[in-house]
């Protein structure tokens, strides 16, 4: 489609700016908030086990400084540390699936998991998955293709879902691939337009693969 | 078991097919790549140089007034920066209708945040620090003292004789009658509402048998024809009481919000439903001018209702902001969402229904009482009657209702508000019927259906009743009634071992438009036409597909279409709320006339450089050219001479009538190319509603009250179809709210304490993927409304009722009558009335 | 550290919920302490009980040989008490200290027993006994004085023979219906707050502060009883309270004890 | 103090890399310390701030609690193995299918990827009230506001209630203890091995504790004898929705048929009461009859004997008489037309 290009391109010059400013933005905050919380949080005595503040993460490929609090989990890290705001908090309980992103390729809800549990492993979020050249993923594809969704918000959750569960079986059945996503929860209730378009992502998967 | 009978896929008859090149067909819409890619920015994906963060201090109890507050030991904590209250608010501002109707501020509203709470999660005050940790050490410091008032969380508990009010002032709503029309003038405007105290008598509920609601004075009634009489001749009478449930609207995306202040404005980025609407909302709460307020909104987690408007708590990040002189974000938390991000009234409603052999319906009694939470009154009372007056038609009826005060979240339109709970509480009754009089359910259905011009509500003061722009449900009815193969679903056995199987079909209706709103757009001397789009991006897709309306007006090829949404501050135009599905009509409306205006621009243009007139040229592909051949320019040259002409050409002059909001974009973007802008003033004979007829099997184990939902079709009424992929996912995500509210959506307070138990989404149960049926289909009757010029109608609404109430009517038919009567209906409830031969669940009680 | 627990109830409001446990052993370190000293006390220091006016043996011969202390009613109500007492400080406390078993059912059950016995003891004591015998006098408060002046050493008249009750009997008694009545008051309302046959459960019978007070007064009377039974078991074992003890097993004292200890115009028994 | 909720307070974090110092750790810290697995259930109770820790001791770094081993004929599972890798289990879906398909109905798929198996039989009551933060008597208040005139209590105990009327929700846990499932637990002093049924305990004996587990103490493994290997096995969950929901009821059985009778049995119910429900006296009843619909009819009427319904869980009643029946007799085969 001829308008698919145009679109990509004008929707990305918007957000590739927000981006950035969020990038920026966010690292002012967290380390100006930080810096202050510190003096909060009692400093640890050295004893087995114990855990450092300033941690590295790998996160899409990349590996990212980053100063986290004990208490810190990955979708807060994500989202206000390294402006991964693709990653949506729905419900920060385990119970919506909006923060679902792939540890090791595993799916985990990132709101459930310690930052510092981390630290180590392969961290992929939606922002990881199309590449540099902006080809999309053939996940992200298969919505496009079937326009699937309404207002989004839970839709980067499913993608990743998705993603790490076509990595265990890359051929489900629109049943199977319903209980692979059934850890993610869609208020619009598209479940049905939802289904038909990542069935059409895990075809697009075979297809390059 | 024999091959289950499938859902043929939709398609529209080649009759019905338009001959549109762009409307009626699949797009990818412009928003949807920043969507897969993460990049779409909620209001919460906002970050700010200096940011800080705001959270809520909640009210522990149901209701209260707070003697005295004391936040010294959270202000001396290092990195709290200021603390809002109620005092710090501007006075109560006027609220606006899912219609976009404003009603005179009321000074029992809500206000955002509050010294007298009304319900356990009411703010008291916000917390403003340099993060979220911070915040919540803080509130932990602060001592409040509060003086506990009587509370009540059940509407009929408050009626009761002796039972505590919600309000000092109250327990119910009254509406008093407005003043009689002096000579000549137009009705005076509806008197504001007033909370009075309302008990009904002991013998009211005394002489009520068991799980029948008892029936005391209402506050409100209207009736027509002679319901009395509809009843005494009837051959049926039903009498049947049932419950619907509260649900919380719960989108995935909070209504969280971010604000800062620059040069005098201050921009909000909130999570609203509408762009254009939100600005004047947010700055009768600040008590700004219009102009003063931008509010940024690309993307919305989803509204349902909820967010009409976002103002109330937006205004705290605003104000924050404007304390601290620093851009302040308040994440609203899931918890505090269930509190403050309001829910569908509960209606308790009783419906006396007289019924012919043939199952045509005499009369209709109907008496509701809603659970209107502790602020603004309900339409949701009112509006089911008028939905139960338009659906079933019947020849006489009789409507008394009341909206009584509790202490629970505050209410607000929710997806069909109003119609929804109509539908609920009419249609057991039409299924039970059909049992009793031996008739099919389509057929007692399509025999009570409205068509053409149909009556809806009651009679206004000259007599005559409203009626409709069109209906199509019976075509609605048949098309399904052939797709779900019904009878020969019907025709398989209903009992197999400990298994139970039925069918249940239900029509819904509701408001499907409203008309008068702007359109704006510039054909710039590039060629392209940059297209301003002041609706809301919920997830509906109209943000994008009224505007095909445009491209298809002008002939030109959608990529030459830019739009720009979800930012107030890039010039949009006065657009309606996105919400009662009323953008669909109103903005392929406004859509129509503002290509019209352009292509009115472009003749004339035309004409001067080659001479004739106007109207021996026409516009298409992209040029005006002159009628059979000869002289023509593409858009491009005529948005290039548009400059130099100037006037009303470029928009340096604009037509009387457009909204000020339009006229303010419309300058900005003077001078820029041809701009087209224009109101909808076209005629519309009756009001604009659409219509679904719902399809359902399921299968119930009988051991342990599970059923499954074996297959749903949706087929919907709403004129012509602009976006099928858009509207599938609307008939079919409307429909599984309905389908939610059927199998699981609920409430659950404690009533000793007045607070809610059930806060968690593995309590309030929103339907997970695996809960939704295991085939669904959709289909469109796909013919045009004439009362519009595109001829479509919004949806969002109809498939709510449609989608519970088929899948209950198929519970019924497995079942039996007198299983349940309360929605939703679970495992526990079904189990153990099967197990007893009668109704086990409370009838009455609210919130279990 | 403070005797009462306090909880947050429902509406964010502080209410008492019950004692703090540590109140077990602090009861139960005073009772140990109590005897202690005394015994030390009773060996080392106190000075050899005196009583004014020695009695003549032809008095003296005209009392029976046993003279008769407690009717067969009362003994038994004794030690049906001290069954249901002992229960039911076993099955609150040992819990709370680490010993665990299902508590509640044997712990409402011995509270039911004692209320009942309870209840006979008032009704026997008032209409069938001298029910004023048990409460201390004029005499027994001029005696107590005159004890004390003369255990530290000063002068004062030797104090009289008691009446049928010692003056220590009299005042245990006291404290005991003090501590008795609480828990047992208190008790009975708790039985609304579980599964009993005898009332259907209403947990919201009282505000939460009401019950929260109830709570409070139950276990502090609770814990009273710990060091109070320690003591009344420690009187009953010493050697020159035996007889005591024994009367209450087979209802008599001997009439040299009788003779030595009361006064037989302020406990008169038949002849 | 006003109550806020969603924020987790601080802690100190300890990420012991072996159970050594892990039981160092937990000595160390005694009562301060929370031993946290998958950390399902510990977010909720720190996000709301109704508990805190000083000290929150991760076992997520201990790779000797994690992964499945096969003991003559049996299973060893380490405490830290996720739900997921024990579904997945080949020797599990092959000999004990009865365990992959109980933990299979737990919660969502990303919760089983990170959800453990010690966690899922250790896990907190979830009765609303007491998850609320009201204080009640497993909160270590002194009333059960589930069991009051206006509770709503359609999900609580039906049996074994003692003042607090939660029920335990693991769907492992009924699995586990009808394979005769051994729990070791491991503290400073050394190792005690409990049976799975005896791992549990209900309000009457601690109404504050779910388990066995004291201060100082780590469930290490679970070890599954090969006695049940390859029997007859079912499992059934009943609940709302079908992900994320605690179960309503759940039923676990295994069975040796011979010759069309039973010859050994062994049958858990769980979200029946405060802990799983192994009902003895049904395999008593039903051992050597013939595995019919009768049979099934007598087990599920023994099991409901004594059930106490509260005000909205009558239901439960005969749920659990046809979820064991049907545990025993299995499910009709269902032909439509």
């Amino acid at each position: 489609m001829p308008d698919e290009s145009r679109v990509e391109e004008t929707s990305r010059g918007v957000s590739r700016r927000d981006l950035i400013k969020g990038v920026i933005a966010a690292g002012a905050v967290s380390s100006g908030a930080y810096l202050f919380r510190s003096s909060v949080v009692r400093a640890d005595q050295p004893a087995a086990g114990s855990v450092e503040r300033l941690v590295t993460l790998n996160v899409n490929g990349q590996q990212r400084r980053v100063d986290v609090m004990k208490q810190e989990t990955l979708a807060t890290t994500l989202r206000y540390k390294l402006g991964l705001t693709g990653t949506k908090l729905g419900c920060d309980r385990s119970e919506c699936g909006a923060c679902t992103v792939l540890i090791d390729d595993v799916p985990h809800y990132s709101c459930s998991v310690l930052t510092h549990t981390a630290r180590g492993k392969q961290i992929t979020t939606i922002e990881g998955l199309a590449s540099a050249n902006g080809t999309l993923h053939p996940v992200q594809q298969g919505i496009v293709d079937q326009q699937g969704f309404q207002c989004a918000f839970c839709m980067s959750g499913f993608i990743m879902a998705t993603v790490g569960f076509l990595k265990v079986n890359p051929n489900p059945t629109r049943h199977e691939l319903a209980h692979g996503v059934s850890g993610n929860l869609c208020r619009c209730q598209d479940y049905d337009k939802i289904l038909t378009a990542l069935m059409q992502g895990a075809e697009n998967l075979r297809k390059v693969s | 078991m024999p091959a289950k009978p499938t859902i043929t896929p939709p398609v529209q008859k080649a009759s019905e097919k338009p001959a549109y090149k762009l409307i009626g067909q699949n797009y990818t819409t412009p928003d949807l790549i920043a969507k897969v890619t993460g990049r779409a920015k909620y209001a919460e994906d906002y970050r700010a140089e200096g940011m800080l963060f705001a959270k809520l201090l909640l009210s522990p109890m149901p209701h209260a007034h707070i003697r005295s507050i004391d936040a010294s030991e959270a202000l001396a904590m290092p990195g709290v920066k200021a603390i809002l209250t109620v005092d710090d608010l501007p006075a109560p501002a006027d609220a606006m209708t899912d219609l976009g109707q404003v009603i005179p501020a009321n000074k029992l509203g809500e206000r955002g945040l509050t010294n007298d709470p009304v319900y356990q999660g009411e703010p008291i005050l916000a917390v403003c620090a340099i993060d979220e940790y911070t915040c919540a050490e803080a509130i932990e410091k602060i001592r409040i003292d509060y003086e506990r008032l009587p509370h009540v969380v059940d509407p009929l508990v408050t009626l009761r004789p002796g039972g505590a009010n919600a309000r000092v002032e109250g327990n119910v709503w009254i509406r008093p009658d407005p003043p009689p029309p002096a000579k000549g003038q137009p009705p005076p405007p509806p008197p504001a509402p007033q909370v009075q105290e309302l008990k009904w008598t002991a013998a009211d509920f005394a002489d009520t048998k068991d799980g029948q609601l008892p029936m005391g004075k209402p506050t409100d009634h209207w009736s027509f024809g002679d319901w009395e009489a509809g009843l005494k001749n009837a051959d049926l009478v039903l009498d049947e009481t049932f419950v619907t449930p509260n649900t919380s609207h719960q989108t995935l995306e909070t209504r969280t919000a971010m604000a800062y202040w620059q040069n005098g404005k201050v921009y909000v980025h909130c999570s609203t439903q509408s762009t254009s609407q939100t600005v004047p909302a947010l700055a009768r709460w600040l008590h700004l001018e219009p102009s003063d307020v931008v509010v940024i909104s690309e993307y919305t987690g989803g509204g349902f209702g909820s967010k009409i408007t976002s103002a109330i708590s937006a205004i705290i990040p605003a104000l924050l902001s404007k304390k601290t002189g620093a851009p302040v974000m308040m994440r609203i938390s899931r918890e505090e969402e269930h509190y403050i991000g309001r829910a569908r009234p509960s209606l308790h409603g009783r419906l006396k229904v007289g019924f012919t052999k043939d199952g045509r319906i005499t009369a209709i009694d109907m008496f509701v009482v809603c659970d209107s939470g502790p602020y603004d009154p309900q339409g949701d009372a009112n509006q089911s009657g008028r939905m139960v007056s338009l659906m079933y038609q019947p020849p006489a009826m009789r409507w008394r209702g009341l909206s009584v005060l509790t202490n629970t979240p505050p209410r607000v339109s929710q997806s069909q508000p109003g119609g929804f709970q109509g539908i609920v509480l009419m249609e057991p009754i039409l299924s039970k019927a059909s049992r009793k009089l031996g008739l099919d359910q389509v057929a007692i259905h399509r025999i009570n259906m409205p068509e053409g011009k149909a009556s809806i509500g009651p009679p206004l003061p000259n007599g005559k009743r409203l009626y409709v722009t069109s209906a199509f449900i019976k075509e609605a009815l048949d098309k399904g009634h052939e797709a779900f193969r019904w009878d020969e679903r019907k025709a398989l056995p209903k009992r197999s071992g400990t298994k139970a199987r039925g069918i249940g079909v239900a029509t819904s209706c509701f408001v499907g438009g409203s008309v008068g709103f702007d359109g704006l757009f510039v054909i710039k001397p590039d060629g392209k036409i940059y297209i301003q789009s002041g609706i809301g991006n919920l997830g509906t897709e109209s943000v994008s597909d009224c505007h095909r309306v445009t491209a298809e007006m002008l002939g030109v090829p959608w990529d030459t279409c830019e739009i720009t949404w979800g930012n107030t501050g890039r010039n949009l135009p006065w657009t309606c709320p996105s919400g009662g599905s009323q953008t669909t009509h109103a903005m392929t409306r406004a859509a129509y006339i503002t290509a019209l205006d352009a292509k009115d621009k472009l003749q004339q243009i035309a004409a001067k450089d080659h001479g004739g007139k106007p109207e021996d040229y026409e516009v298409g592909g992209g040029r005006v050219y002159r009628k059979g051949g000869g002289a023509s320019m593409t858009l491009a040259q005529a948005a290039k001479r548009a400059i130099e002409l100037g006037g009303i050409y470029d928009g340096h002059e604009l037509p009387k009538g457009i909204n000020k909001f339009t006229v303010n974009s419309a300058k900005a973007l003077s001078g820029q190319g041809l701009l087209a802008v224009a109101r909808d003033t076209m005629p519309r004979d009756g009001q604009t509603h659409s219509y679904v007829a719902g399809f359902a099997e399921v299968e119930v184990d009988l051991e342990t009250g599970k059923y499954r939902i074996l297959d749903y079709l949706a087929v919907a009424d709403v004129g012509t179809v602009i976006h099928p992929r858009a509207l599938g996912g609307q008939v079919l995500g409307r429909s599984m709210l309905g389908i939610g509210h059927a199998i699981g959506q609920k409430w659950v307070y404690d009533q000793h304490y007045g607070l809610p138990v059930a806060k968690r989404f593995h309590h309030t149960k929103p339907p997970t993927i695996l809960d939704a049926p295991e085939n669904m289909a959709w289909q469109a009757v796909g013919i045009p409304d004439p009362e519009t010029p595109v001829g479509a109608r919004g949806i969002g609404e109809p498939p709510v009722g449609a989608g519970c109430m088929a899948i209950l009517n198929a519970l019924s038919d497995a079942l039996g009558d007198d299983v349940f009567r309360r929605a939703p209906v679970l495992a526990d409830s079904i189990l153990a009335s099967l197990e007893a031969g009668r109704p086990m669940e409370e009838g009455l009680t609210a919130h279990i | 550290m403070g005797v009462v627990e306090f909880a947050t109830n429902p509406w964010g409001q502080s209410v008492p919920i019950h004692i703090a446990f540590y109140l077990i052993w602090v009861s139960a370190i005073a009772g140990l302490g109590f005897l202690m000293v005394h015994a030390i006390y009773v060996q080392f220091i106190a000075a050899k009980q005196a009583h004014a006016g020695p009695v003549s043996p032809e008095v003296a011969a005209s009392f029976p040989e046993k003279i008769a202390r407690h009717s067969l009613a009362a003994r038994l109500f004794h030690w049906i008490m001290a069954v249901a007492m002992l229960t039911l400080l076993v099955t609150a406390f040992l819990p709370k200290v680490g010993v665990q078993f299902p508590w509640v059912t044997l712990h409402w059950i011995a509270g039911f027993w004692l209320t009942v016995a309870i209840i006979f003891h008032v009704i026997h004591a008032s209409f069938f006994m001298d029910f004023w015998s048990i409460w201390p006098d004029k005499i027994d408060i001029e005696d107590g004085k005159r004890r004390w002046l003369r255990a530290t050493g000063k002068s004062a008249p030797a104090p009289r023979r008691f009446a049928k009750y010692p003056m220590e009997n009299k005042m245990y008694h006291l404290i005991i219906v003090l501590a008795g009545l609480s828990v047992i008051v208190t008790g009975v309302f708790m039985m609304k707050r579980v599964r009993t046959p005898l009332f259907t459960r209403n947990p919201y019978l009282f505000s939460d502060m009401t019950w929260g007070g109830m709570y409070v007064l139950h276990g502090l009377a609770g814990v009273g009883l710990i060091a109070l039974i320690m003591v009344h078991i420690y009187f009953a074992l010493r050697p020159e309270k035996l007889v005591i003890t024994k009367s209450m097993v087979y209802g008599t004292v001997p009439r040299e004890y009788y003779l030595e200890h009361h006064d037989p115009d302020r406990w008169a028994v038949t002849k | 103090m006003a109550i806020i909720r969603d924020i987790m307070p601080a802690f100190e974090l300890y990420q012991p890399a072996t159970v050594d110092d892990t039981l160092r750790l937990l000595d160390q810290h005694g009562k301060d310390a929370w031993v946290m697995a998958g950390g399902l259930d510990t977010f909720d109770w720190l996000k709301d701030r109704i508990k805190r820790p000083k000290v929150v001791i991760d076992l997520s770094q201990v790779s000797e609690l994690r992964g499945v081993r096969e003991v003559n004929g049996g299973l060893e599972i380490g405490a830290m193995t996720t739900l997921t890798e024990v579904v997945r289990h080949p020797v599990v879906r092959e000999k004990f299918s009865i365990l992959s398909t109980g933990a299979e109905s737990a919660a969502s798929p990303q919760i089983r990827n990170q959800g453990t198996i010690g966690g899922n039989v250790s896990q907190d009551a979830r009765c609303w009230y007491y998850r609320g933060g009201w204080k009640c008597y497993r909160a270590g208040g002194n009333i059960c506001f589930a069991d009051t005139p206006t509770a709503i209590n359609r999900e609580h105990a039906i049996l074994g209630a003692d003042r607090c009327v939660a029920v335990n929700p693991s769907d492992s846990a009924p699995a586990l203890i009808a394979l005769e499932a051994q729990m070791a637990i491991r503290n400073s002093k050394g190792e005690r091995v409990v049976n799975a049924e005896d791992y549990f305990i209900g309000p009457a004996i601690d109404i504050t504790r779910m388990t066995v587990l004291r201060p100082g103490d780590l469930l290490t493994a679970i070890r599954i004898p090969s006695t049940w290997a390859g029997a007859q096995f079912y499992f059934e969950k009943i609940r709302d929705r079908q992900v994320w929901d605690f179960p309503l009821m759940n039923v676990a059985s295994a069975m040796v048929v011979n010759g069309g009778n039973i010859e050994r049995i062994r049958i858990v119910v769980n979200a029946a009461a405060a802990h799983p429900l192994r009902l003895t006296a049904v395999e008593n009843a039903v051992k050597g009859q013939p595995r019919n619909a009768a049979t099934g009819e007598m087990g599920g009427k023994i099991a409901i004997a004594g059930a106490e319904p509260l005000r909205y869980n009558a239901y439960k009643i005969p749920l659990m008489r046809n979820l064991v029946k049907r545990a025993i007799s299995g499910v009709e085969e269902v032909k439509w037309a």
